[in-house]
């Protein structure tokens, strides 16, 4: 069953990610995205992180890719039709990245079993609930910073995409 | 008293802050105040001529200071023989160069005097620094001020001259980095020269470190063929530049090669030996040959140092006093020689503009006190009996005689080329009737310049005539570093397989063997 | 200590007359001539002092000292020196007279007379060291005073070359003085005779390997080869074959000069250096006899080339370098006190003939060729007179100095062995060719009808009393010196000369007597061709133009020099220059360097600007870290 | 595990720089412009402050937040001197931004955020706090370096430096969860652990390190991961490049060094080497690139490239020793190198903003030319900066170069060593070269409009800062020396 | 619970190289960006993964701070392709090329 799943999860997601990148319209990278964003959130739930689950499909999908759909459609993109020059090179470079890759995990995953469980139990029964916990106890410094990275964000996006320069100042 | 007075830190620090007043002071001023200073540092430096004691080997007027605890370097500072004379020629020259810069340098002439005198400061420092990284730093330091005097002040084709000789030596000196802190590791992890002196080091080792060593003191000498920068860079400098760039500039390369080769690496020096003795006789050879083929006044002189530093590294790498001692006093003369003749050679520019042999013909009509200075110099370059380097030359050449006939033999060849330059130069620009299109400008020399040129006559004759006082100051020194060369005396091995030679006494009235040290 | 004076007085001269020349200036006479005569009267107080046989040392100051380079400038007086000391003072003074006559109204006075002054110094100071190192030293500044004084006249080209020429021919004599001196050193540890003669008597078994730093043997006598490099020196300074290219071409130089350093003192100094060390020499028979050969080839040489020079003082030249040949060859023979006597007289008529060719040249208005002269003797009979006895003692006429000192040289040679008969025939040849060149210049300057220019003509004139008058001294001299028994004076000093005793035999006789004839029949020869048939010369010219061309052109030794060394040295600087120093290191310099800048160029095209380029060579970084550690 | 309030007072200066950078967001609008000077004024302040209390914080070692954050002496070094850098931004954009007529209140706010993200980069003992301080500095320094948007240039500066830095951090995100996969935490004590417990051959450990190394390998500039460096310094406004040269660069080695050694420090042998081989390239590259430059911004971009090569010689030498103590002094000597370049390399920015007049833009080195004549104390400082940059005693970049080389040599690696200093002489061309403009030729033909260059005052502060640290630490470098040392001992 | 580690670990390998390739072929900038969430999904995939196998929730915390991040970088992006389109009126990446060499 769990084979199952993970296989119907592996088999789209790694499908819909290639084909983010294969289609050539911007628009359909990005619904194939959002399928792939699904599946992942599905994957998430079968790992019993149902938490990040929903917040995957919450930001990623429900905010994030719409700001790119949004994007897409404010700037008329027009289809981009050709690759970068450099794909023959790109798959020189990555095809032995990926068997490498594949080497080393393959060999790594097997060599995982000795690690001892942590203290805290990630298949807990209330997954939202410990990481809520976790979230403003242990971890409540990076949750700070992260507020600021947003803010940052806020901000910059706000300064770098405004229309007009304001030349506020008559110096 | 000798010990409560911090000699070398007033003589190499007055000239630094002597180039930071002269960056506040009235425009008027700035040429005076340069002059001043240097000779203040003249008078400094000269008591140290009476207080050395020549009965010492070691480190004198010494001071130390920790600068920086970990690694352990300090500010250390000593003068011993081989030491002295360079700081003390290195003082007599500077405020001839402050002089001969009076009216030649009309622009900038603050930054050049400031950058004189910070050079007086590093040069004083490389000779008197007992701290392998404070050698090194004032090392270093000499090139920034040297690279902007030729660069700014130079001829017409100072930038490329100036960044030859800037990367040339700067790509010779960085191997040395390297090699010195291989040594402090290798050694008692210690940057102090006497100590390191004394510690002993796999031959191996050595090898290594002799190559870095002499990557950075051949290029600076410069030894062949590493001598291509000199040419260029003596061509284009003022003359002030280039008057310190072959009088204290070279000597630095090789008194590092005495200061640091020889008694820290003796057994890579010995090894090396036949190399070097190779090269230096290439150089008196192949330098005087350039020499001979050159039409530019300036570059014949460069070309003649390449000459007469070979002698200086011969001698060196003989191994024995008169060799040793007769580089050292080969590296003073020429410091006087070759400045003097730079500062001729300045002289006549100002007044023709041109360096070029054939422009500066039949001067002795017109200026027969300049051209007797020059013929004076010349003469002493050539080694005449009676002038200065001849008592480094012969004894260079006594010293290489021991170590090989061959090798001396063909070093004197130089002797005699050098006399086809210098006197072929000497009959062109001093004899013969001078062109006409100069001839309104050839003044003789003002007092001026003459107060150049009259303290490095004097010192061509004095050192000619009476070279035993420097001598006797270098004695100890150089037994010193010659000790270092010498093999273990294996005494119980003689006792052994000689057992005669216990029982009989000395008869031995010559103490040097005719077949001298062959390697 | 009074002696010290001898050599320094000329120093304080000098040095007055060198700093002071431009206030001192036409009263520079009144310097030089008093400290010089001086100097003259201190030599006679130090031979009659040393005339008993005893020397004296006088150390003077430690030079240097390095390790067993132990270099005390010292004064050491014996016989030997004694006699060059009234040599030189004596010549020397007369030539400061001389010069107060023939240079006045030169600008260059008051520089003339301090050279001259260091000069006096300096050959002073040769002959009374005691040391080598000291003679070398004085030796060199001796050839200073040469080339400062040969280009006296700097603004001419020929008296510069001359001055340079003379300077470098006798570098090359030097290096193998220095060579020579640095084997005495390291073979005996010492520079002062002192302590090298002595010790060169325990170590007269050693050898040297030649070829050592090449590996190969071949075993010489350490004194052949001592003996041999000094003489190299003194090859250079007495200009003997084939380094006496530089002293017909001294001649540029003012004719006092010629007289008192090309004649008399300097040039002599090979001799005295080979007679100083005749203890070493005569350790090495094989290099006597090169010294021989050489001297007597020189001697031949010199003359025959004496015989078709025009210019008059060239031909005094060539004589005198025919007459050194002589000295030498004496020495070579070990009859240093014939040398050295040989060496005193000539030094008394060569002084002489010069001089009187100044004379002349100055009553020509400084004309120098003799096919421009003739009939002179008239008009210069004061010259004509002291050049004929100058001429007579130089071809030996009998009862002339040079007849005593010739034909005791000749018998010395003789009797010395195998090699000296052969020589001797030599040097009778030569003696007929000196006499018939010696009056070939009296008659043609003298005799014969007048081809002075004619502007000149009516005012030719006895020079003034400072000339005249060292000119008759010096005739006194050329006869007396032959009577003053100055072999036998200097014999205690060669002590282990034998050779002369012998002199009075049978055979000494016949070369006397040949000697004489052969002086005669020069002279008659001379005058027959000369005087009596004066076209005969241009016939002989004409008959034998091979001959005769080689002779005035001085066999093209200058022509082949040229060839040999001077043009190839000059070619190979400058192609060495060009082709190994500009294009081989130079070029691997600006290589290196133009190698690095084209690297960045090149890698400067990978900035593409294409942001995937970028990424793209961070995933290739990627894949070579991975793949490195893959394979590690 | 939990937050005790004390845990804020450890923080107290990077909650400082927060409050202040919010403050300076706040005011922007409601301020007029001139008033808007103060809020320069008001982020220097704080920024003393800060520095004041880091000061205090030296010598003692605490854990914050349940061992995310470490205040040590390790850490303190590196947000001193990034409040110092940062302080000098200030300065330097202060007259530079009137200069470039870019008045954006919210450009110190900027400036204040990344530099919080950087103390907390330095100061985290967490993959987690480290990688949400590094995107905290990128995000605002992405956003910096499209602040002239008017230029094309800029924006296309911004524009690349965000791809690749969102290239980057995808890859060192996979690193890190590679390594979390691998050791089972995030926190670098309990990977050190982890992984001393285990074999170091551990495939995803290589992998991991391998992923996180390109990662920070980015951030340093390091070859083949630099290629962001010259671009984005050229199109960015000078005082950002400043900024990010020295304050962006000393913080991706604070936290660098400290994963490295304090995380992944079981792995030496494996990282050192891959290091070396990157160390090399660095140093080849940047020293031979940076001599055929037009464009001073440029080439101080190719030449931070070659200085990033020189510090990671001190972490190849960390690496490779033998020595029990041996990792001390490369890592020393990279602190060291880092806050000697940090003086040198923003002097010499702060002289290219100088230049930065009206018309004349002065960013080609060919602006340079007869400098010395136009303005020589600005010459003359420049020289200061590129002879120190070159390395050459007395200034502090030798110094710098020193000690790396010192640890290469211990580390037994002496022909690094020889390398590294073959291609400093590289550099000293292009060095030099700037040096023979400003001194050696004659400058071109000045306009009457042509502005006088003129130092306002706050400018010259920055310069008097950064050439007395040349200078003095050149000639005096024990305080900073032991400063290092000490701080590298709290890291061990 | 069967499935191995290893399994999560070839998958987020290949979307993560999916993701690479993309960034290094698409010319759009929004699809490179596309790409690069791509990458930071692959990540995620992972961190849940060994979350799960550790049983420990530091993964699931990292990838709720990835995933903000994200978010913040996606806001920051779009705002700097807004402002290049506006003034190149393109975003295609090659175009991007003043700054070189």
């Amino acid at each position: 069953m769990a084979q199952l799943f993970f296989g119907y999860f592996a088999g789209v997601i790694a499908i819909t990610s290639v084909l983010v990148v294969a289609l050539r319209n911007p628009v359909y990278s990005a619904l194939s995205l959002l399928i792939m964003f699904f599946h992942v959130a599905g994957l998430y739930v079968t790992l019993h992180a149902e938490f990040l689950a929903a917040v995957q499909i919450i930001v990623y999908a429900g905010a994030i890719l719409v700001l790119y759909l949004f994007v897409v459609m404010l700037l008329n993109v027009k289809q981009d039709d050709r690759y970068h020059g450099q794909w023959r090179i790109a798959a020189f470079v990555c095809v032995p990245l990926l068997l490498e890759l594949l080497v080393l995990l393959a060999s790594g995953g097997a060599a995982q079993s000795g690690l001892l469980p942590a203290q805290t139990a990630a298949d807990t029964a209330d997954n939202t609930l410990a990481i809520g916990t976790t979230l403003f106890s242990t971890y409540l410094f990076p949750f700070e910073v992260a507020s600021l990275i947003l803010l940052v964000a806020m901000i910059g996006a706000i300064i770098l995409a405004k229309r007009d320069f304001p030349e506020r100042g008559e110096m | 008293m000798t010990h409560s007075f911090p000699w070398l830190t007033v003589l190499i620090f007055l000239p630094l802050a002597g180039a930071i007043v002269l960056c506040f002071v009235k425009d008027a001023a700035v040429r005076p105040i340069a002059l001043g200073i240097a000779v203040a540092d003249l008078l400094i430096s000269l008591p140290l001529w009476w207080l050395f004691d020549a009965s010492l080997s070691g480190m004198q007027f010494t001071e130390q200071a920790v600068w920086i605890p970990s690694p352990p370097i300090h500010y250390s500072l000593g003068l011993d023989g081989i030491s002295l004379p360079l700081v003390i020629m290195t003082t007599v020259l500077m405020p001839l160069c402050v002089l001969i810069s009076w009216h030649s340098i009309a622009t900038r002439v603050r930054g050049f005097m400031a950058l004189l005198l910070i050079m007086e400061g590093a040069m004083i420092g490389v000779f008197a620094a007992l701290d392998f990284v404070l050698f090194y730093i004032f090392w270093e330091a000499m090139l920034i001020p040297m690279y902007l005097v030729i660069g700014i002040w130079g001829g017409p084709n100072r930038l490329y001259a100036t960044v030859k000789f800037f990367l040339y030596t700067l790509a010779g000196s960085v191997l040395l980095l390297v090699a010195i802190l291989a040594l402090y590791f290798q050694g008692d992890h210690t940057f102090d020269i006497p100590l390191l002196s004394q510690g002993t080091y796999s031959t191996s080792l050595q090898m290594w470190l002799f190559l870095a060593f002499f990557a950075a003191f051949a290029v600076k000498v410069p030894m062949f063929p590493f001598h291509t920068w000199l040419p260029d860079a003596h061509v284009e400098a003022p003359t002030a530049g280039s008057v310190i760039l072959a009088s204290v500039l070279l000597k630095m390369g090789t008194y590092g090669f005495l200061r640091f080769s020889l008694p820290i690496l003796p057994d890579a020096s010995k090894m090396f030996a036949p190399l070097m003795v190779g090269l230096s006789i290439v150089a008196i050879i192949y330098g005087a040959y350039m020499a001979l083929a050159q039409s530019d006044l300036k570059k014949l002189i460069a070309y003649s140092s390449v000459s007469h530093m070979g002698f200086v590294t011969l001698g060196l790498f003989t191994f024995n006093i008169q060799g040793i001692e007769g580089a050292l006093m080969q590296m003073v003369n020429h410091g006087i020689t070759t400045g003097g003749l730079f500062l001729c050679v300045g002289v006549i520019y100002e007044r023709t503009h041109s360096r070029q042999i054939a422009d500066n013909i039949g001067l002795t009509k017109p200026m027969p006190r300049y051209a007797t200075v020059l013929v004076i110099f010349a003469l002493s370059s050539i080694a005449l009996p009676g002038t200065n380097s001849f008592v480094g030359e012969f004894m260079v050449l006594a010293g290489t005689f021991l170590w090989s006939k061959l090798a001396a033999t063909l070093a004197s060849l130089g002797i005699i080329l050098a006399a086809a330059y210098m006197l072929w130069m000497v009959q062109r620009v001093a004899f013969g009737v001078p062109s006409p299109t100069f001839l309104p400008t050839l003044r003789d020399v003002s007092p001026r310049e003459m107060a150049t040129l009259i303290p490095l006559v004097v010192l061509v004759f004095w050192i000619g005539i009476f070279p035993n006082p420097l001598l006797t100051r270098m004695h100890p020194s150089v037994n010193h570093v010659i000790a270092r060369t010498l093999p273990p005396v294996p005494a119980q091995a003689t006792a052994l397989t000689e057992p005669d030679m216990l029982t009989l006494p000395s008869t031995d009235e010559s103490p040097v063997p005719l077949e001298a040290s062959r390697p | 200590m009074l002696y010290a004076l001898i050599p320094l007085l000329p120093l304080a001269s000098f040095l007055i007359l060198g700093l002071g020349g431009r206030w001192i200036k036409d009263n520079a006479h009144l310097v030089a001539v008093p400290a010089v005569f001086a100097s003259l009267l201190l030599s006679v107080l130090a031979f009659i002092d040393v005339a008993g046989g005893q020397h004296t040392t006088l150390p003077l100051y430690t030079w240097l000292v390095s390790g067993n380079l132990d270099v005390h400038i010292g004064l050491y007086i014996d016989r030997l020196t004694a006699v060059m000391l009234l040599l030189v003072t004596i010549v020397s003074s007369l030539v400061h007279v001389y010069t107060i006559g023939y240079m006045h109204g030169e600008p260059g006075y008051a520089r003339f007379f301090s050279y001259i002054a260091l000069f006096t110094f300096s050959m002073l100071m040769l002959v009374l060291a005691d040391n080598l190192l000291q003679l070398f030293v004085f030796w060199e500044a001796v050839g200073l005073c040469s080339y400062l004084l040969i280009g006296h006249w700097y603004e001419r080209a020929s008296a510069c070359s001359a001055a340079t020429k003379a300077f470098l021919v006798n570098r090359v004599g030097d290096f193998g003085f220095m060579l020579g001196m640095l084997l005495v050193w390291v073979s005996f540890g010492s520079l002062n005779y002192h302590a090298i003669f002595p010790a060169a008597q325990d170590a007269a078994a050693q050898t040297i390997n030649l070829l050592a730093p090449f590996g190969g043997a071949w075993e010489i006598s350490i004194f052949t080869l001592i003996c041999l490099l000094l003489f190299t020196g003194a090859i250079g300074k007495s200009a003997q074959v084939p380094l006496h290219v530089w002293l017909p071409d001294a001649m540029e130089g003012p004719t006092p000069i010629s007289a008192l350093i090309h004649a008399a003192t300097m040039v002599t100094a090979g001799v005295f250096m080979v007679a100083r060390l005749a203890p070493l020499y005569n350790l090495s028979p094989s290099a006597m006899s090169i010294v021989a050969v050489v001297g007597a080839a020189t001697m031949v040489f010199g003359a025959t080339i004496a015989l078709t020079q025009t210019d008059i003082k060239r031909v005094v030249a060539y004589s005198t370098v025919s007459q050194l040949g002589y000295m030498v060859m004496a020495c070579g023979l070990g009859a240093y006190a014939s040398g050295m006597y040989h060496l005193l007289t000539h030094g008394a008529f060569k002084a002489l003939l010069f001089l009187g060719c100044g004379s002349v040249i100055v009553a020509l208005h400084h004309e120098q060729d003799m096919r421009h002269m003739g009939g002179l003797k008239d008009k210069l009979p004061l010259t004509y007179w002291t050049f004929v006895i100058g001429s007579l003692a130089l071809a030996g006429f009998p009862l002339t100095a040079g007849f005593f000192s010739k034909d005791d040289l000749l018998v010395s040679a003789w009797s010395s062995g195998p090699l000296g008969q052969v020589l001797t025939c030599f040097g009778l040849l030569t003696a007929l060719l000196t006499a018939f060149y010696s009056f070939r210049l009296v008659f043609v300057i003298f005799w014969g009808p007048s081809h002075v220019d004619p502007h000149h003509a009516d005012h030719v004139h006895e020079p003034s009393s400072t000339i005249t008058v060292p000119l008759l001294i010096l005739s006194l001299f050329s006869i007396l010196s032959g009577y003053l028994g100055i072999p036998s004076f200097l014999e205690p000093v060669f002590s282990t000369d034998g050779g002369h005793a012998e002199g009075h035999g049978a055979a000494g006789l016949g070369i006397m007597v040949a000697a004489t004839l052969m002086g005669l029949a020069g002279i008659a020869g001379a005058y027959y061709v000369y005087v009596l048939n004066p076209h005969l010369p241009d016939q002989f010219a004409a008959q034998w133009e091979n001959l005769y061309r080689g002779s005035l052109n001085k066999w093209y030794v200058d022509e082949t020099y040229d060839r040999l060394f001077v043009r190839p040295t000059f070619s190979a600087a400058s192609e060495l220059w060009k082709r190994v120093d500009v294009a081989v290191i130079d070029g691997a310099v600006n290589g290196v360097a133009r190698a690095v800048a084209s690297g960045g160029w090149l890698l400067r095209l990978v900035q593409s600007g294409q942001t995937q380029h970028y990424a793209l060579a961070m995933a290739a970084g990627i894949v070579v870290m991975v793949t490195m550690l893959l394979l590690f | 595990m939990t937050f005790s309030p004390g845990d804020l007072l450890l923080v107290l200066p990077e909650l400082l720089v927060v409050a202040a950078a919010c403050v300076v967001l706040a005011l922007d609008p409601v301020l007029t412009p001139p008033q808007r000077d103060g809020l320069a004024w008001l982020s220097l302040g704080t920024l003393a402050v800060c520095m004041g209390i880091i000061a205090s914080q030296m010598g003692q070692r605490a854990e914050a937040f349940g061992g995310l954050v470490v205040i040590d002496d390790y850490g303190c070094f590196w947000r001193l001197l990034l409040c110092f850098v940062a302080g000098l931004t200030v300065l330097l954009s202060y007259s530079y931004l009137k200069e470039e007529r870019l008045h954006i209140g919210e450009y110190y706010g900027f400036v204040l955020l990344s530099l919080s993200g950087m103390m907390v980069m330095v100061a985290a003992a967490d993959l987690l706090t480290i990688y949400l301080g590094t995107e905290l500095m990128s995000l605002s320094l992405y956003v910096m370096a499209g602040l002239k948007r008017a230029e094309s240039r800029s924006l296309e500066a911004s524009a690349k430096y965000f791809v690749l830095g969102a290239f980057s951090s995808g890859i060192l995100l996979y690193g890190i969860s590679l390594l979390y996969g691998a050791t089972g935490s995030t926190r670098l004590p309990a990977i050190a652990s982890a992984i001393a417990n285990q074999s170091p051959d551990n495939p995803l450990l290589l992998a991991a390190t391998i992923f996180i190394a390109a990662g920070f390998g980015f951030k340093l500039a390091v070859v083949p991961f630099h290629m962001w460096t010259p671009d984005v310094y050229q199109g960015a406004p000078t005082s950002v490049t400043a900024y990010m040269a020295v304050a962006s660069k000393a913080a991706s080695f604070g936290a660098f060094l400290r994963v490295f050694i304090e995380g992944l420090g079981g792995l030496k042998t494996d990282w050192s080497l891959i290091f070396l081989l990157l160390c090399i390239a660095t140093l080849v590259l940047g020293n031979v690139v940076a001599l055929v430059q037009t464009n001073i911004k440029r080439m101080l971009a190719y030449s931070s490239i070659a200085h990033a090569g020189y510090a990671l010689i001190g972490v190849v030498a960390a690496g490779r020793s033998t020595e029990s103590l041996g990792g001390v002094n490369g890592i020393a000597s990279v602190l060291l190198y880092i806050a000697f370049y940090a003086f040198m390399t923003f002097g010499a920015f702060a002289v290219v903003a100088m230049l930065r007049k009206g018309v004349v833009e002065g960013e080609e080195i060919e602006d340079f030319t007869g400098l010395a004549k136009r303005h020589p104390l600005g010459a003359f400082l420049m020289l200061i900066f590129m002879v120190s940059l070159a390395g050459i005693p007395p200034t502090a970049g030798f110094i710098g170069k020193f000690y790396v080389f010192m640890a290469a040599v211990e580390a037994g690696l002496p022909w690094l060593a020889v390398i590294a200093l073959i291609f400093a002489v590289v550099s000293a061309y292009y060095y030099l070269r700037l040096i023979m403009l400003m001194y050696m030729r004659e400058p071109g033909e000045l306009t009457p409009d042509s502005p006088r260059l003129v130092m306002s005052p706050s400018l010259s502060i920055v310069l008097a800062c950064a050439t007395a640290g040349v200078v003095i630490f050149g000639l005096y470098p024990r305080p900073l020396v032991s400063l290092a040392a000490q701080a590298v001992l709290a890291l061990k | 619970m069967t499935i191995p580690v290893s399994y999560y670990l070839i998958l987020s390998a290949i979307v993560f190289l999916t993701g690479v390739v993309g960034v290094l072929i698409r010319r759009n900038i929004i699809a490179i960006l596309l790409s690069v969430e791509l990458m930071l999904n692959a990540t995620n995939i992972n961190f849940v993964a060994f979350s799960q196998h550790l049983q420990d929730l530091g993964g699931q915390v990292f990838v709720f701070f990835a995933l903000t991040v994200a978010a913040a970088e996606v806001a920051v992006g779009l705002a700097i392709i807004i402002a290049l389109h506006r003034s190149k009126d393109t975003i295609n990446v090659e175009q991007f090329n003043l700054l070189k060499w």
